[in-house]
């Protein structure tokens, strides 16, 4: 047990904070819309060039090309928290689809992808869950039939984000309908100027549209966007959702969103009385006080565990599980603690950090369904975790 | 001894929900929740003209002379679907006015006055708000004011806990996460209070009666969406509601609902017979049915699964209805403590 | 909604409490130890006589034959708990062997064990749970075979109460091995003084042995003892269920429970502070109060529902699982409050209300798992009041 | 950045593992529970023999000098196999009282000193409890005191919070839900105190996270067991453990527990690496390990059905002890109020 970090990684960390503090005034703000915007490409490549994003994918692809380092990693991340400097991009391109090119595109589909993705010349966005197939992903119907060198695509998509700015979609369709569901599946690489789709905003419980419907109609797309093999989609796929699942349950993020809830508790006043005061939140506050530092600690035993290349075992299977039910949680408090003001979105004179706790309370409920609901998550403990055994096939009737 | 609804009042009952049924659709509170004020009119009308206003004003007032368990059915319903109207207020006004002044009481029933509640700061003081008396003239502000389109008069408390009648005020608007509903930053600035009355426990605890009973009618109807959304979306060749996980969940929200709506109708009961015990019920009913509220309205969401999440079945509706109710006139803790206070179990 | 009682009602229960009050130098103490005790077999006659016990039980098997009256059953248990007087005896003979006797019993049957039994001079026990035939209790073993005109059996079962003192035990035996299981089961009469039957008392977590294992080695009992027909079992079985599921989550006995827990926290002191001062605290009682209130109206519901002969619906099916988790949350708080004296038990000088809170806390538990646990009732409530689908079938592997 | 055991702190997991599981088997704790002093004596000599009464004694002093971590590793140890031991107090003495006296230290490690601890009314006076001091006398009685058998000394906190070093009092035993280990009450009739400390938050909160850390222990031992019996029992045709629900309860033990496994080993780091946060982790630890504990005590109850609830397993051993040690040092709230309180969040 050893949290404190070693010399080098210490002067490592100077490094970072050096580079971001004095080329700050490059790093796009606010006001610099639109995710191609100048300024936005131009400090994405500033990161790439000083190894501060891409930094372990190699230089012939347009990334940094360092080794792998999950602590330096781990370091960077922090200091752009902590100075408060754009971060670099993200989104299912970068994240999702380039480890799966790196490890199972065609030298071609490497080429022609990876640089301008992390670039971010190049959008992605990712078609998976469908209307019919949401936990039960391999269900999915959307349908490409051959047709000479092409694919001709009919179906839907749902929680397409990003998909009105995406120039390409990695997509999973139907190529063999007769095959049984997990068998029949490609994962396919195609432009989203295709003649063919729509893309229809999906407005959600926040109000915004933080997802979309794709639809395709006849949408004709080449066979060579296939990655990996026909038919082989279902693995592909699976390789990719692996890097998604790390994505959520930050426990930074979530110490983060706890030290707000205190500050607004010690700053926020009840019939004169500073919320703190307030026993019945204090004592709730301090509940979740004790589950941020065991959510903190159990990302310490994970990230550790990556470092050795170990499995984290249960340590890791619960992630997701306890980190959304946790954020939700603190905004529930946040809003408890606001009382009728926490009600408030929107806009408006007594609107508390332009309502971002209902939006968290709300968003994060739609983290706790997404990517696995609650009740796949728990099959998966215990399956996989604890060793119980699945359930039984049902009996045809 | 019978612990269920007459034939009158499930009659009652009936014509509400059928009304609703017809009147305030999905497609109905869409248009209202984005503003749409001929639908919001045209709903009011509707209600109005079903007499349900003059609910609980004394017959001899020219009302329906019926109770706070015939009110609460009645914002039951108004849950159910959602529906937004100034029904709570008049009836709030309706069981506290008739022993002060006549006209309002009559007024409510013949549709001529429309009131508004401003009750927020009797539990929550926040920002500066309250409203003081100073020989009559009321000054001060009141926020998340309850005040339906068209209202002509507001009862308010002020910072000691009396009630005022006022008939003009200066409002702007207070956006929350429920659209449906109109909700306002009052202020009084030296306004003469027409009629003002002593503290009085128990028109808050009808307040908070009547949000259990708006909640019990949301959570009911989330529940009842699950259910039927379980009973038909199929995942992994089977529909969902038979996987045992999502029958267990929809098991919990039934178990927590059914006794809650036994505690709301025996609540109501308590106070339409001035129960010793019923303002202690009361306000445990809202504060209950804040907790078994939120239960449903999180759980029935992950029962929807993504389609929960999103617009399209309009579920969050139910959701922020529920949500917003929760701490409406009162925390569940404030609400908890108002119960111990009045049982005598907070030393002075 | 009319919650008072008529004036006939009222006449009633004054009677009642005449009745009780005026007698109760009959009734027997806890020094008349033993279920036969002289005293309390007088005191049961006596109550007999008066109506205010098997009330409705036809005179001609010695009850007192009056028109069953919920209402008026109600008022005298009412009495019985207002007044503290001893009650009538109970016990598994009298709650659930006698109704189904009367219902599906033979002539002989009623003539030979209604009367001894509502008199409590023939105390008995039920034999249905096995070691494995717990939740799926139609999976019971203890084989019952013919032997001219006798059955031979063997087999055990467990969860027995009063075993060590009955006379008599109601039995349910596979007497077909090679029927479905639901359907190759009998329900049997027979003498606990039949060589062959060994009681072991089985010692719980309460330190108590409430229950006992009983063993049949070639117990030779005469068939005549089935009730209604052979391998009819499982329907007599599910008529007598029927009665036990009322008696669990009676809403009366929470309240009173609830009472003591706010008399409790009022009388102790904690650091010198009553415990009702202490917000923490007395918000969770506040809490449990909702609770308690919810419970006994949802009492009231389906008390109506019954005087009514209408189903209560979901108001009656979730009766157990609600009932019995409050009770033990209300047990949870007190011990809670009394803190580290809280986990006294036994004997002791600073011992409050002879342990009876933890005691309560876990018998409370194994009432949540007895009769069915949570995850039965909750199967029940989605199924027969939600009218979810059952779980498929499992295929064969 | 490591975060995870090392070499030798797995080796000393796996010896005293190894040691209980051979030595406080089921069969031997309920000698212990029935009374049978040789039962008990035989463990205390086992684990006196293993060293581990002076593991947390500075080696300076004749100890293992190790830490509050591997301390939390032997507790977690005998909780998983619900041994009683002095260990606890033996490690709270060996961490406050280097500062002050070496001779304790040193009588811990060698064997000659055994420490009760006596530190209930930090947290809780009830019953006119309390130990006073008067020119070095003690005076008054302290309740629930964890006292092994053969002590020879008693570390107590008085009224004000100082601690002192007794060897005398007289004793009267308190009896418990839990007959594995023994309670008593303590009495002190002006006895001298040999040694006196000021007042320390932290022996508080080292008692409280060795608690937190035996209850990981208990409460991983039930969950072990629900998952194994889960795996073999078998209804209606199929082990249990392959019902949806079965397999959901057992999965939220774990999502709950794992990562109180990890605050446990972190508070422990923590304080042994004078960390400012260790003291508000440690407590905290306690207080979420107490409300883990509950849960999952009730819930591997209930997977095991009746069995669960009968003496025939023995699981209720392991129920007791998480229900003891809920309370023992401070009831949750008790101590997320000391954790608010080390933070500055308690108005003075």
């Amino acid at each position: 047990m050893e949290l404190n970090l070693s010399p080098e990684y210490e002067a490592f960390r100077q490094d970072v904070n050096r580079i971001l503090t004095e080329n700050a005034h490059l790093a796009p703000g606010p006001e610099d819309r639109g995710m191609k915007h100048p300024k936005r490409l131009a400090w994405q490549k500033f990161l790439i060039e000083n190894g501060l994003t891409a930094r372990t994918i190699p230089k012939e692809y347009g990334g940094y090309g360092a080794e792998p380092d999950l602590l330096k990693s781990r370091i960077i991340a922090e200091e752009f928290a902590r100075t408060g400097i754009a971060r670099p991009m993200g989104g299912q391109g970068i994240s999702m689809l380039v480890p799966t090119l790196l490890e199972l595109g065609t030298p071609e589909q490497k080429e022609a992808y990876i640089r301008p993705t992390l670039h971010g010349e190049m959008i992605w966005c990712q078609g998976y869950s469908e209307p019919g197939a949401g936990s039960d992903l391999a269900a999915l119907r959307t349908a490409a039939v051959e047709d000479g060198d092409d694919f001709i695509i009919n179906g839907q998509k749902i929680w397409t984000s990003t998909a009105k700015q995406a120039d390409m979609i990695f997509c999973l369709v139907r190529t063999d309908p007769d095959a049984k569901k997990h068998h029949g599946i490609s994962y396919v690489l195609f432009s989203m100027d295709t003649p063919g789709i729509e893309v229809r905003p999906l407005v959600d419980m926040t109000e915004n549209a933080n997802f979309n419907e794709v639809f395709f109609t006849d949408v004709r797309v080449p066979q060579s966007g296939i990655v990996f093999e026909k038919n082989k989609g279902w693995q592909v796929a699976n390789a990719t959702l692996t890097h998604e699942r790390g994505m959520l349950g930050d426990p930074n993020a979530t110490k983060a969103r706890f030290l707000e809830l205190v500050e607004l508790m010690k700053t926020e006043t009840l019939n004169g009385e500073r919320l703190i005061d307030n026993p019945l939140l204090r004592d709730r506050l301090m509940k979740l006080q004790g589950e941020v530092y065991a959510m903190q600690a159990n990302g310490l035993r994970v990230t550790t565990a990556s470092l050795k290349r170990e499995s984290a075992g249960l340590a890791g299977l619960i992630v997701k599980l306890q980190g959304c039910e946790l954020n939700h949680q603190i905004a529930g408090l946040a809003i408890d603690a606001l009382g009728e003001l926490g009600i408030l979105y929107g806009e408006g004179d007594h609107l508390r950090a332009d309502g971002s706790w209902q939006w968290r309370y709300m968003y994060d409920l739609g983290l706790i369904i997404g990517g696995g609901t609650a009740q796949i998550q728990k099959n998966i403990i215990s399956e996989r975790g604890l060793g119980m055994p699945r359930e039984p096939k049902p009996a045809k009737v | 001894m019978e612990f269920a609804l007459s034939e009158d009042q499930r009659m009652l009952q009936d014509s509400i929900s059928g009304f609703l049924k017809d009147n305030a659709s999905l497609d109905t509170i869409r248009k209202i929740a984005d503003g749409d004020a001929e639908a919001k009119a045209g709903l009011d009308a509707g209600l109005a003209e079903m007499g349900i206003m003059g609910l609980h004003v004394p017959e001899m007032m020219g009302g329906s002379g019926l109770g706070l368990l015939e009110a609460c059915l009645v914002q039951e319903a108004l849950g159910y679907t959602v529906a937004p109207s100034g029904f709570l207020a008049a009836t709030v006004a309706a069981d506290l006015l008739p022993n002060y002044q006549e006209d309002y009481p009559r007024g409510i029933a013949d549709g001529e006055m429309v009131f508004g509640l401003a009750l927020t700061e009797l539990s929550s003081r926040r920002d500066g708000a309250g409203v003081t008396v100073d020989n009559g003239r009321l000054t001060g502000t009141s926020l998340l004011a309850d005040v339906p389109d068209g209202a002509t008069h507001v009862l308010l408390a002020d910072t000691s806990g009396s009630f005022h009648v006022a008939d003009s005020w200066s409002a702007e608007p207070m956006r929350t996460i429920d659209r449906t509903r109109t909700f306002q930053q009052l202020t009084f600035d030296g306004t003469m209070a027409e009629t003002s009355t002593q503290p009085d426990a128990s028109a808050l605890a009808a307040a908070r009666l009547l949000i259990a009973a708006d909640t019990l009618g949301a959570a009911q109807a989330m529940l009842d969406k699950a259910v039927e959304y379980a009973k038909e979306r199929k995942q992994f060749g089977r529909v969902i509601g038979s996987f045992q996980a999502v029958k267990h969940l929809c098991a919990e929200m039934a178990a927590k609902l059914e006794p809650a709506r036994a505690l709301v109708w025996h609540a109501a009961y308590a106070m339409d017979t001035k129960d010793p015990e019923a303002l202690v019920m009361a306000n445990l009913a809202k504060a209950h049915l804040a907790e078994v509220g939120t239960f449903v309205a999180k759980t029935a969401t992950e029962v929807h699964g993504g389609m929960g999440f999103t617009d399209l079945l309009g579920l969050h509706y139910w959701f922020k209805r529920i949500g917003v109710n929760r701490q409406l006139f009162g925390s569940p803790e404030q609400v908890r403590q108002t119960a111990a206070e009045l049982q005598g179990f907070v030393a002075a």
